[in-house]
């Protein structure tokens, strides 16, 4: 029997595998395909304060091995998230992340306030990272001071884990990541989208109504994976979630090689809706190869080169 | 309830200039699949090429197994058209909120390959009429059995009425009254629901937009409604027509 | 007739196609297909002072849409490059670019003293970007402050264009890409190549022999557009020369319509050997579709939606 | 010179287990392709899947036709399999240095799909001797005709002789003399080489390794030699044996 649980912090996952923030809503979906109490955890799709809209479409483009997205973080906002997802997210057995943003400090802290007492909520992943929103999105994520002030205020508000999710839109990430732990952060998770764009030569229009978007998919699994070696080269004690390009099992397997305790499989759901799944089978499968009685020995196996 | 599954293609064939018929091997798909409802069809690419899968439309339903008609306008829809009996793609399916079952009589206005729903509600429903339009006879899908009463117009006159599917509507209305439902280009779609409001009848259109997830769990596919933005994979792709933010969609 | 040609400051090329740094050599191997003097121009493999023997193999991966590489700057030093390759560039009738990479600002001067009066060199480009060197590498390219220093010194030295090739691994380009115009650059390149990784499950190895590489070829296409907007937008008066991902002649023209007044194709021409010279002809193409008589009006003509 | 050109599959079988011969039309390659040569063998798929092309080694030029063995170890040449006689993809050759043409006389030293490059050799070459070694006879690829004296072993003995393909090396340099050429894995050729250095004759060696460009623009493919790295797609794949540095590669 291989044992498949991972801690992250205090928490611990029955297994490595995570949907990721916005690619699952609160597993309603994907529900009817599978039980979402068969993966390791889920992250909700990320709640504001207030609802939000969200862009303008189109809000998606498939680009080479991946897609733009810029959904701009549409969602009913914690009032409604509360009335509606909270009964579903009750009778899931995984872990459930409740992803959150906020325009300022307060915001996050508001959310907080009023997500914490409730016992559906396993952790939070504070998105700094979400490159759709003008305020509270880039501004956030690229500063080690503001991330580290912001973990410093939100910290006190709760005793569950808090998990940053770091964008990979900067010179260094290990900087962003330092001040989140250093300030109290559980996990580093990474990474988000890398900004980016596309035209329709015909009509010399973005694809993409907001111009803006995130590339996600396969395209970004090596970035994801430099990012992860990265950090968890840089803190070895902490955490690490892996996030970016998962398109197959053998993609998260090499996340946790490089350092990540867990991973998140976001866009790979949407051309194999059962990855998750399939994932959770590969990582056993692996360790049956491997000869290994836990998964969590495959995180940080990396065999470096002798120089 | 959705399933995704590896499923055979059981038969392809050439109907209309760039437009094929596939006949996949979805039992459980089909026994569920309504008039409406689409999949998300999929690929056999390891390498992620293409990425997403592609929203087509049941156009029949029976037997086990699930029909689309699909023209070819991308790499993606390309790939499908040189499938081969017996090779597997995946599918998810099925999704979306179909037509609603119309009380009275049911006018389908199908334009182009957006004939294919209402292929299906036509051989699910009692007595519907269906108006057919194409540009002209090359693209006119070649149909092995008609389902229902069907008028057929090009805009070039070539077969049938010379001019737009939608031109017959007003008197088809006046005719048998009944709902309109409507599928293909959007200023079709409009004209049709344009039509229908006049004439105080009800109108229903199948939207298209770009689709990642297909199940309503990225929210990429949102179009605008009065009621503000609807996902078109979960909301739809079935929407009644007075609902829509025409303005704001594209054509 | 379309007049295909384009200016990059005082520079003229007869068309915007060019070949990127390191992927053609100096125009020999490929120049055995087709003759490179019906390209725009060429820029050379990148040259340092000294050899280099470059980093261990593996050097290349292939990824998603894309490839990896640490070739570490191999190159047989300035004194052979005047030697064996400049007689080579004197028969090509296009833009001679020479890339130089100094591991300080004295290299890069160094360099520039040495080749600046050679006739058959018209015009420089800076490589602060290359991720694969220890020094004079990620350094350079990450701070607007050194990169206006290095600028700055080199810039006396010559009349010749100078272009600074930028990396996408930084926060925010646009400092950087400013940075250098103030000190007198006469273009910006963007973009450089992706830091990326890649492991193989079952050896748990890295997939290239210098752990670290950089991301190139159609995965990151989306990415470099958006830098090359960013770019535009920021300094609409500076030359930009839009690189990345550059897999099919229409991608060339995406990078135009998103600003840039030329653009360099990289890996994309390993799959497809013929994309330069066929992309020459795909922008001739777009111009007559589109009635444009010249390709320059291809630059910055995106069309942004109304807010 | 090398030309880039969309070829024509003209045949291709299956001639072992996992492995196959594949035949195409290109008529200025097959010119000027010598033994040692390969070609860069690219894919019909726009998004890039794969996105490289795949180096392989001639096993016969004539006709206007080339020829390759291919061994399916991955989804590259696991595409080239399913190709069928009439699709065409891009092929760019012929590349690399061929095999030094031997003075006297030559024994060829194939391991598994290694044998593919001697196969031409032999053709072209006068009155070689080619040791052709594979695991089992399931492996051991099926000539249509073969070109010269040939001795087959395999390593579980179900074919000619048993054991490794090197072991009969040492005799047959005894025998006749000659340069030995060896391709396969690269512990073969280290084998082979010892051998031959022991018995103070040349031996060349065909190597691999990963490829971009194929000819020669990008530095990717070096491996260490005794004067430094060497590219294997321009400076090879064919080298002299005794420059390679043997302790650097791996198997
Ligand atoms: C609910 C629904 C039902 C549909 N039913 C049918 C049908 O029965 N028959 C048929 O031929 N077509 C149908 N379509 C349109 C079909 O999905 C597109 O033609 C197809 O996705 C194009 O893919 P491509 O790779 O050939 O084109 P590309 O232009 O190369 O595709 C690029 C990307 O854009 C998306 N895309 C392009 N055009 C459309 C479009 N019109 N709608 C949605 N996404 C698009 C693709 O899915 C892909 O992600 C339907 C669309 C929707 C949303
Ligand atoms: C000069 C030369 C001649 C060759 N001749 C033949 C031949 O005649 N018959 C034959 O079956 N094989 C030959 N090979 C090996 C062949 O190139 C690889 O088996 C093939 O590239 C694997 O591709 P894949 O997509 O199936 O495998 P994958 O492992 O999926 O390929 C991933 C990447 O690694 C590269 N790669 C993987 N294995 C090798 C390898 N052994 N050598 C070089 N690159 C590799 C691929 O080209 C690709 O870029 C030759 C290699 C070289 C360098
Ligand atoms: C459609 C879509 C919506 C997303 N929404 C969010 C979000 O609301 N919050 C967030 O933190 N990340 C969001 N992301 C980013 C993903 O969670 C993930 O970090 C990223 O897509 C990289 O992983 P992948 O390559 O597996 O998709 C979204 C991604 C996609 C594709
Ligand atoms: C094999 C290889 C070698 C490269 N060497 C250099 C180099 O020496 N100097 C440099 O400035 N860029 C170098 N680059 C980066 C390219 O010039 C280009 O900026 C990058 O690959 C992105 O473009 P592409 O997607 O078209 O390849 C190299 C890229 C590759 C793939
Ligand atoms: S496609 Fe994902 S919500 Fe509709
Ligand atoms: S593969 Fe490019 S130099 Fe050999």
């Amino acid at each position: 029997m291989i044992d498949l649980s991972v801690k992250i912090g205090s928490l611990c996952l029955k297994n490595p595998v995570i949907t990721a923030s916005g690619c699952y809503g609160v597993g309603r979906e994907y529900g009817e395909l599978y039980d979402p109490s068969k993966l390791g955890g889920i992250v909700t799709k990320t709640i504001t304060l207030r609802p939000r809209e969200g862009n303008s479409p189109p809000r998606i483009c498939e680009t080479a091995a991946g897609m733009l997205n810029s959904i701009g973080l549409a969602n009913s906002g914690v009032g409604a998230f509360i009335r509606d997802d909270i009964p579903f997210l009750r009778k899931l057995e995984c872990a459930r992340i409740v992803s959150i943003a906020g325009e300022g400090l307060d915001e996050f802290a508001e959310l907080i306030r009023r997500l914490d007492p409730l016992g559906e909520i396993d952790g939070f992943e504070i998105n700094v990272s979400c490159p759709n929103v003008e305020r509270g999105g880039l501004a956030f994520g690229t500063d080690p001071d503001v991330v580290g002030k912001l973990v410093d205020s939100i910290r006190p508000l709760t005793q569950k884990p808090l998990w940053v999710k770091l964008t990979p839109n900067v010179t260094d990430i290990v900087k962003i990541g330092k001040a989140a732990v250093d300030s109290g952060a559980d996990a580093l998770c990474a990474i988000n989208t890398l900004l980016g764009m596309a035209i329709d030569i015909d009509t010399k229009k973005p694809m993409i109504g907001n111009v803006v978007a995130g590339l996600s998919g396969p395209a970004i699994l090596p970035v994801a994976l430099m990012k992860v070696f990265q950090l968890h080269t840089a803190l070895p004690e902490t955490p690490i979630v892996g996030i970016g390009g998962i398109g197959y099992p053998k993609d998260a397997i090499t996340h946790m090689i490089a350092g990540a305790c867990a991973v998140q499989i976001g866009s790979g759901q949407f051309p194999y809706p059962m990855l998750p799944l399939d994932t959770v089978a590969g990582i056993e499968t692996y360790c049956v190869i491997k000869g290994l009685s836990k998964a969590q020995e495959i995180t940080g196996s990396l065999i470096l080169p002798v120089k | 309830m959705p399933f995704d599954t590896l499923s055979e293609v059981t038969a392809i064939q050439q109907i209309a200039e760039g437009t094929f018929r596939m006949i996949l091997e979805a039992p459980e798909i089909a026994r569920e699949a309504m008039p409406g409802q689409f999949a998300m069809v999929g690929f056999n690419s390891p390498l992620f090429d293409p990425f997403l899968r592609r929203p087509l439309s049941f156009s029949s339903a029976e037997f086990g197994r699930v029909e689309f008609i699909v023209r070819v306008v991308g790499w993606g829809t390309a790939l499908l058209s040189d499938l081969i009996s017996g090779e597997q793609i995946p599918i998810l399916g099925p999704l979306g909120t179909p037509f609603p079952r119309p009380e009275g009589g049911a006018i389908l206005v199908g334009g182009g390959v957006g004939v294919a729903p209402l292929l299906f509600a036509g051989a699910r429903w009692k007595n519907p009429i269906l108006l057919y339009g194409e540009a002209n006879s090359e693209k006119l899908c070649h149909m092995h059995s008609v389902p229902c009463e069907i008028i057929i117009a090009t805009e070039d006159g070539s077969t049938g009425l010379s001019g737009y599917v939608t031109d017959g509507l007003r008197e088809q209305i006046d005719k048998c009254g009944g709902t309109v439902f409507a599928c293909g280009p959007v200023k079709m779609m409009r004209r049709a629901y344009e039509i229908a409001a006049e004439m105080g009848v009800e109108c229903y259109v199948s939207l298209e937009a770009r689709m990642a997830c297909g199940v309503g769990a990225c929210m990429g596919c949102v179009i605008q409604t009065k009621d503000g933005y609807k996902r078109v994979c979960k909301d739809g792709p079935v929407f009644d027509a007075a609902q829509i933010d025409w303005e704001a969609l594209d054509d």
